[in-house]
């Protein structure tokens, strides 16, 4: 079966990892992530001003496009998530709005419904199911799951989860066989694009984070975001200081997916991040290495 | 100084613009704080959203000059909690368009170490240019 | 040839500003129906009565139409100043010239004079056509059901009792006491909220006119004021009884719950263990008595830094409930201080909003608090709660300081949610077996917010207490009183009087087909075994039209309501044209 | 037991005890010291949360009270010693003379035409005036007109005369004296309400000294369709719209130091009324109410706050006024907002200072009289304040409403009627005894006539 699916720019440039560990697992599990054929940038951030309609008409291109391919799109990245199920949800509630856009954008967009990938797991597969998928169980292992903002908040229009307690990325770890760590730090701002404009306000906020989830016992961090995994991930980068020891991987989900319902080790693309988890799956990369064989 | 307080400034244009722009009403803010109280980036603000708030309730302009607009990450955790329905994300981003529109640029992306800037995701530098720049 | 006299009152400007009050007697007094027309600046002042009173003795008036505010306002005066003049109260009718008239059309005074006009003429038609009638009397159980053994059903049963009146007094716990035999103390007295409580639970059980059913619950509600026949189950060790008990009156006292902590998922409520809701604490105090000291549920530990978390729930539309619990700042104050007391060490935190200590000695008791006991009061409202600390041991709590404009963090070792108080569950059941209306938010409504807080909107049945809305002990124990006042004043007679103007059966014309029956709101109607027709029992019905409307033979009418008349009054208003 | 009731003051609390009793079929006498009864529940224009028109719900009760078979109604009436015991007190009552003979006066107001001395009404706070012969408001329950004796040209000797030459119905009487009348009752419920504080804390913002600062009470009757303006806002000084409106609150409130350190408890709300009322009457006009905390606590007051809030946009500024002062023809107040830590000036066109409730005038000497404890502000204090907040510390003396500290209506209504059942225990309890007692007594009666009845010698047959 497949599903219309929006990458976004990140997932074709820096987040590839993630884009392609998505698609593979998606595979795996029956489900082909058919791209659009043709998409731009929905534009990063959902337009908050009223009068600013100007900056819905590249998300509604986006949603338009998926009309054309199916009832439904699905996505992978957070932010995209987010500025295209909010953009949907304007769209439906206010049809003046609408018309104003397809009027200037000379197109018939009518509505699709937006999904996040995780939303398929839970939805349509099942955790049960999808555990009984898993082949290289992560037995053991302690992942933290960080939620960030935009996959939950605001919850009116994106309803995803709890927005104070969620636990879509929790059952997701438990059905890999892997522990879930709470840390009260797993809905908390990393800074977003505030790192390119304050970089060490964002460097801090993401330092907490990070000690958050150490000082409860993860060994990893799981996100569903590009900007969030940059985020986290970066400033533990090794840099003239060497290494303090502390630095905690910071992993998509999909890739925790890849590796525990066996694809091969090109599917998982860790070498992609400033903290290696390579150790961390050392044991899973041999058994993938002789599966290969 | 004393700030002067008159039907100008609590009904004036910037408080309209403020309203029209964010389509929320500053007066159902009743200042419980609760938006400043669970503020990721709080620390790094000069005043705090609550301030933010109560500063244009009042129709003082100079909540422009604050940092904390532009620190404001639009997390909407505060959004989320606020017992009162006030999208102050949507706030925050009338105040920085307001202050866009008038020329102010705040990004400054030669500023960024180059390394920094070749390693951020491409949605964070989009994102920047909307929030940032006119 | 009727002699009807019509009054039209100014009420001040509130008529007259926009009505020409003049023009409409004037127009009036052309009526051939119509004697004796005149204007007044307040109809319902002393000399306005009196000018009616007058005008119905010396212009022998047979019906009088006062044309003044809705009949809501002032029906009731009217026709009894009609009475006391020797005119039949139910020819006295009301033309609403001021809510449908002169303030809905405040900026066309012309066309409303005109419509005051065409509304005046039209109640002259209803008079016309209206019959003299008389109350029904009906009989009246003396004796009461209190429901709720709380702090207000007891008093409210004690103050009836003492009055010589029997009492049935059902509480669905085993102990009666309610929420208050779960504190440690009240605002003055620390230690004696298990003494207070105690005393006047003993009078109850030691008064002879009192009959306590504890384990029991309102099953069933027939009846009417004065008259209801209730069925009360009683949990007896395994087995429930029913027992039937008649009454007068109910008083409702049922009290209020704790706001569910599972939904304060911010606060970490009903997830970590030391995070405890306002009640809990009570009941930690009151342990701490007794067994020397504080401890906190999830270690035993002794909390030495306490945050105490108001509005947690509530003045949230958004997420909690909207209203005040309007206790919570003094019940906190006091538990700051209790806390204090017994671990002097300790220091307490309370972050607020707006401190509502309202009433003489309250905010002098906050200002004890911050003074006496160190209590650090920071306004702002929290925004999480987490576990923390290095050991894990502690509860972090964010909030805010908007006062210094800075965020705040304290490493609790206990925090106390100041949680909503709501209604009690099952209230909004009990409501409809009594057939009282709550509201929004579940609370029983009161008949009139300002002159009538302890009357339901149902005939009969009082409220004392929480369950009309969040109060503390001393204001329930007066509103307690209040009630029971209600319920003395109709014990102090034997009969009462029922309005007339119910729904009729023309027995001519029904077919027996018992539509009525279904239709009914009120169980006011049945088919007569013997005579097959619809009957009506008076004391039930409301007057709410929906057997006029239902009927297929217009057997069923309004007495003065009839639809003769209603047509009549449609034409005079049609036919009315300028 | 004495079967009849005193009920000291006809305010809202006191009608409604009186009512209470007298609906229950037992005799009350209701004293009122001023000419008509009502209290300060007549001045007001409308009551929150509802804005139900206060005259429009009071004046059925008043009416219904003047007119009730078991209330004898005593105006211009204090009570001045008392004596006995619960079940029979022996009550002095000094009656005032009203010079106005109540049962002829039809109140048709031509005493008015003619009188020549004007002063300042009191029902209207001052705002407007009236004669020397006067009825406090047309609803006035008596309706009968009184004569100010201090304001009256003179009574000994006679100097005037005018407005019993104009008065048809011979109704005014010159030589009343006052009298004092002795009665007996079971009962005695003390309701005498409460005053604006007018001290130090509220002269310090120029009230008493400009035009335009006034107190709640006076703005109230600016407010009020039957006040002086017919509900037209204009200010004292030019009769000019005020369009800027301050409001201070906590004017003599929670302020130990130079007011009184008690919170008046009303005032939040009845402020909150204010701005949405003068909003409704002034749709361009701001208002901004200065306080400490917003204390609306009590079923939907939080909902009516956010509504003055919300929908009538006035703005809540959060700190204490420091100074008042006249600049130009505005008054100038000098605030903080504590919440962006910066201190504000307002140009206001009216000020309105929200004062303190204290205890009405002779509050003390009554309690004396009646031998009950009162606090140091003159509030009357209940036996025990929370399992027993009506009675006081005398048996058979209960209290209600505003005299026992700040209380809003409908509180004062519950805890009148509060009172009342207290009285009517006491009273229905000493009926039923009197009657087990009487039951007893006939069976004693039986008992002997049955025992002489076996006594005698019995035949059987």
């Amino acid at each position: 079966m497949g599903i219309p699916y929006y990458p976004g720019c990140t997932l074709s440039t820096k987040a590839q990892n993630y884009d392609r560990s998505g698609r593979a697992v998606a595979a795996t599990l029956g489900f082909e992530l058919e791209e659009l054929s043709e998409w731009q940038c929905c534009g990063a951030t959902f337009p908050l001003m009223l009068d600013d309609s100007m900056a819905l008409i590249a998300p509604t291109r986006v949603l338009y496009q998926a009309q054309q391919a199916g009832e439904r799109l699905v996505t992978l990245c957070a932010i995209c998530f987010n500025v295209l199920r909010r953009s949907q949800a304007l769209l439906q509630r206010d049809p003046d709005m609408l018309e104003r856009i397809n009027w200037f954008t000379e197109q018939e967009y009518q509505g699709v419904r937006v999904v996040h990938f995780l939303e398929v797991l839970r939805d349509d597969v099942g955790w049960e199911a999808l555990a009984e998928r898993v082949t290289r169980p992560l037995t053991g292992l302690r992942v933290a799951p960080y939620y960030g903002c935009l996959l939950l908040r605001p919850y009116e229009e994106i309803g995803l989860d709890d927005p104070e307690a969620p636990t879509i990325l929790h059952d997701l770890v438990r059905a890999l066989g892997a522990e879930a760590v709470d840390f009260p730090f797993n809905i908390e701002c990393c800074g977003s694009y505030l790192t390119v404009k304050e970089p060490a306000v964002s460097e801090t906020l993401s330092q907490e984070i990070v000690a958050s989830a150490r000082t409860c016992g993860a060994q990893v961090i799981v996100t569903a975001c590009p900007l969030c995994q940059f985020n986290l991930d970066y400033p533990q980068r090794e840099t003239e200081a060497g290494r303090t020891g502390d630095e905690i991987p910071v992993l998509y989900f999909t890739q925790l997916m890849a590796i525990a319902l066996g694809l091969p080790e090109g599917d998982w693309g860790l070498e992609d991040h400033y903290v290696s988890a390579r150790q961390l799956f050392a044991e899973q990369a041999v058994q993938a290495a002789s599966t290969v064989k | 100084m004393r700030i002067q307080i008159s039907m100008d400034s609590v009904r004036g244009a910037f408080v309209q613009q403020v309203e029209e722009i964010s389509g929320q009403d500053l007066l159902a803010c009743n200042q419980c704080g609760k938006c400043s109280a669970g503020c990721p980036v709080v620390a790094a603000m000069d005043i705090l959203p609550s301030q933010v708030i109560r500063m244009a309730q009042l129709g003082m302009e100079d909540v422009l000059k604050s940092n904390t607009i532009w620190i404001c990450a639009s997390c909407l955790t505060c959004v989320t909690r606020c017992p009162k329905g006030v999208d102050l994300p949507r706030l925050m981003e009338a105040l920085r368009q307001i202050a866009l529109r008038d020329g102010v640029t705040e990004l400054d992306l030669q500023a960024l170490p180059p390394e920094l800037l070749r390693a951020v995701p491409q949605l964070a530098i989009v994102g920047g240019f909307r929030k940032y720049m006119k | 040839m009727s002699r009807i006299g019509v009054f039209v009152c100014h009420c001040g400007i509130n008529i007259a500003g926009t009505v020409d009050v003049e023009q409409v007697a004037q127009a009036l007094r052309l009526h051939p129906d119509v004697v004796y027309a005149t204007t007044y600046r307040y109809m319902c002042s002393e000399p306005g009565q009196q000018l009616l009173r007058e005008a119905i003795q010396e212009h022998q008036l047979d019906g009088v139409v006062v044309a003044a505010c809705s009949p809501a306002m002032h029906e009731k005066t009217f026709r009894g100043a009609s009475a006391a003049a020797g005119l039949n109260p139910y020819r006295c009718e009301i033309a609403n010239i001021r809510e449908q008239c002169s303030w809905v059309h405040e900026h066309t005074p012309l066309q409303a004079t005109n419509k005051a006009i065409a509304t005046v003429h039209t109640m002259v038609q209803k008079v016309n056509w209206d019959e003299a009638l008389e109350p029904f009397r009906l009989s009246l159980t003396q004796q009461a059901l209190v429901i709720g053994g709380g702090i207000a059903g007891i008093q409210a049963a004690l103050d009836i009792a003492n009055a010589g009146f029997p009492v049935v007094l059902v509480e669905r716990e085993p102990f009666l006491g309610g929420k208050m035999a779960q504190l440690s103390g009240t605002y003055l007295n620390f230690t004696a909220a298990p003494d207070l409580l105690a005393r006047k639970v003993q009078q109850v059980h030691e008064h002879p006119h009192i009959t306590v059913l504890t384990q029991a619950r309102v099953a069933e509600v027939e009846g009417y004021v004065g008259n209801f026949d209730v069925t009360v189950t009683v949990g007896r060790g395994e087995v429930t009884e029913s027992e039937q008990f008649s009454v007068g009156a109910i008083v409702v006292a049922t009290g209020w719950d704790p706001y569910p902590m599972e939904k304060l998922s911010e606060y970490g409520g009903g997830e970590i263990p030391d995070v405890v809701d306002g009640l809990t604490f009570e009941r930690m105090l009151r342990q701490g008595q007794e067994e020397g000291g504080l401890r906190r549920p999830s270690d035993g530990r002794v909390p030495r830094e306490v945050v105490f978390v108001q509005c947690a729930g509530s003045r949230d539309p958004e997420r909690g409930v909207p209203y005040c619990s309007k206790v919570c700042c003094m019940y906190t104050a006091k538990q700051a201080m209790m806390f204090r007391e017994q671990v002097p060490v300790g220091q307490a935190y309370v972050c607020y909003i707006d401190i509502r200590s309202a009433g003489r000695g309250y905010d002098e008791y906050v200002q004890q608090a911050m003074e006496a006991h160190d209590v650090l009061y920071l306004r702002g409202k929290v925004s999480k709660i987490f576990r923390g600390g290095a050991e894990g041991d502690k509860v972090m709590v964010w909030g805010v300081d908007t006062l210094s404009g800075q965020p705040v963090e304290v490493a609790a070792d206990l925090v106390v949610l100041a949680t909503p108080m709501t209604p009690s569950h099952g209230a909004t059941d009990l409501a409809q077996k009594l057939r009282a209306v709550v509201d929004r938010n579940g609370f029983f409504s009161e008949a009139h917010p300002k002159l009538r807080p302890v009357e339901s909107l149902t005939a009969g049945i009082f409220l004392a207490g929480a369950a009309q809305g969040p109060k503390d002990i001393p204001e329930t124990v007066s509103q307690a009183s209040g009630a029971a006042a209600k319920v003395l004043q109709m014990f102090s007679q034997r009969e009462m009087a029922h309005e007339p103007t119910v729904a009729c059966v023309i027995p001519q014309l029904c077919a027996a087909c018992g539509i009525c029956v279904e239709v009914c709101p009120y169980g006011a109607r049945e088919i007569h075994p013997l005579w097959h027709i619809a009957t009506v029992n008076p004391a039930l019905c409301q007057t709410c039209g929906a057997c006029v409307m239902a009927c297929p033979n217009k057997a069923s009418q309004i007495h003065n309501w009839t639809p003769k008349q209603v047509l009549w009054m449609a034409d005079v208003l049609l036919g009315y044209d300028q | 037991m004495n079967n009849r009731a005193l009920v000291i003051g006809a305010g809202i609390g006191g009608m409604q005890a009186a009512l209470d009793i007298a609906n229950s079929g037992y005799e009350v006498i209701l004293v009122e010291k001023e000419p008509a009864i009502g209290g300060h529940m007549a001045q007001l224009s409308e009551t929150f949360p509802t804005l139900d028109c206060s005259q429009c719900i009071l004046t059925p009760r008043m009416v219904e009270v003047g007119q009730h078979p078991h209330i004898e109604l005593l105006t211009l009436s204090e009570v001045v010693a008392v004596e006995g015991e619960v079940g029979s007190f022996r009550v002095r009552i000094l009656r005032h003379p009203r010079y106005v003979i109540e049962e002829r006066c039809t109140a048709c107001g031509d005493c008015v035409q003619v009188c020549p001395v004007v002063v300042p009404n009191e029902f209207d706070r001052g705002l407007a005036a009236r004669r020397a012969i006067y009825i406090p408001s047309p609803q006035a329950v008596p309706a009968a007109y009184c004569l100010d004796p201090d304001a009256c040209l003179g009574l000994f000797p006679l100097a005037c005369g005018k407005c019993a030459q104009a008065c048809g119905r011979d109704a005014i009487d010159y030589d009343m004296a006052p009298e004092t009348i002795e009665v007996e009752v079971g009962a005695i419920i003390v309701a005498t309400g409460y005053e604006l504080y007018q001290d130090r804390a509220v002269t310090a913002y120029e009230y008493m000294s400009h035009p335009d600062v006034m107190d709640g009470l006076e703005f109230e009757r600016l407010l009020s369709a039957s006040g002086p303006t017919g509900g037209v806002v204009v200010r004292p000084s030019d009769r000019r719209v005020p369009k800027e409106v301050v409001f201070i609150q906590c004017a003599g409130s929670r302020n130990p130091e130079h007011g009184v350190p008690y919170c008046s408890k009303i005032c939040c709300m009845y402020t909150a009324k204010h701005a949405i009322l003068y909003k409704h009457r002034v749709p361009d006009g701001q208002v901004y109410v200065f306080y400490i905390d917003i204390r609306a606590g009590g079923k939907g007051y939080e909902e009516f706050v956010s509504r003055a809030m919300e929908k009538d946009d006035t703005v809540y500024i959060r700190g204490r006024v420091s100074k008042v002062f006249p600049a130009d023809d505005k008054v100038m107040v000098w605030g903080v907002d504590t919440l962006t830590g910066r201190r504000v000036e307002i140009a206001a066109d009216l000020v309105v200072v929200v004062a303190a409730i204290v205890p009405s005038v002779g509050s003390r000497r009554l309690a004396q009289t009646l031998g009950i404890s009162v606090d140091e502000f003159g509030f009357y204090i209940a036996s025990d304040t929370e399992m027993a907040p009506v009675e006081s510390n005398v048996p058979g003396i209960f209290l209600a409403g505003a005299a026992l500290g700040p209380q809003d209506i409908p509180e004062t209504v519950a805890q009148a009627s509060g009172a009342a059942a207290k009285v009517l225990s006491l009273f229905a309890a000493a009926e039923a005894e009197e009657r087990a007692r009487a039951a007893l007594e006939l069976e004693g009666v039986m008992d002997r006539v049955t025992d002489q009845v076996l006594a005698s010698p019995v035949e059987v047959v």
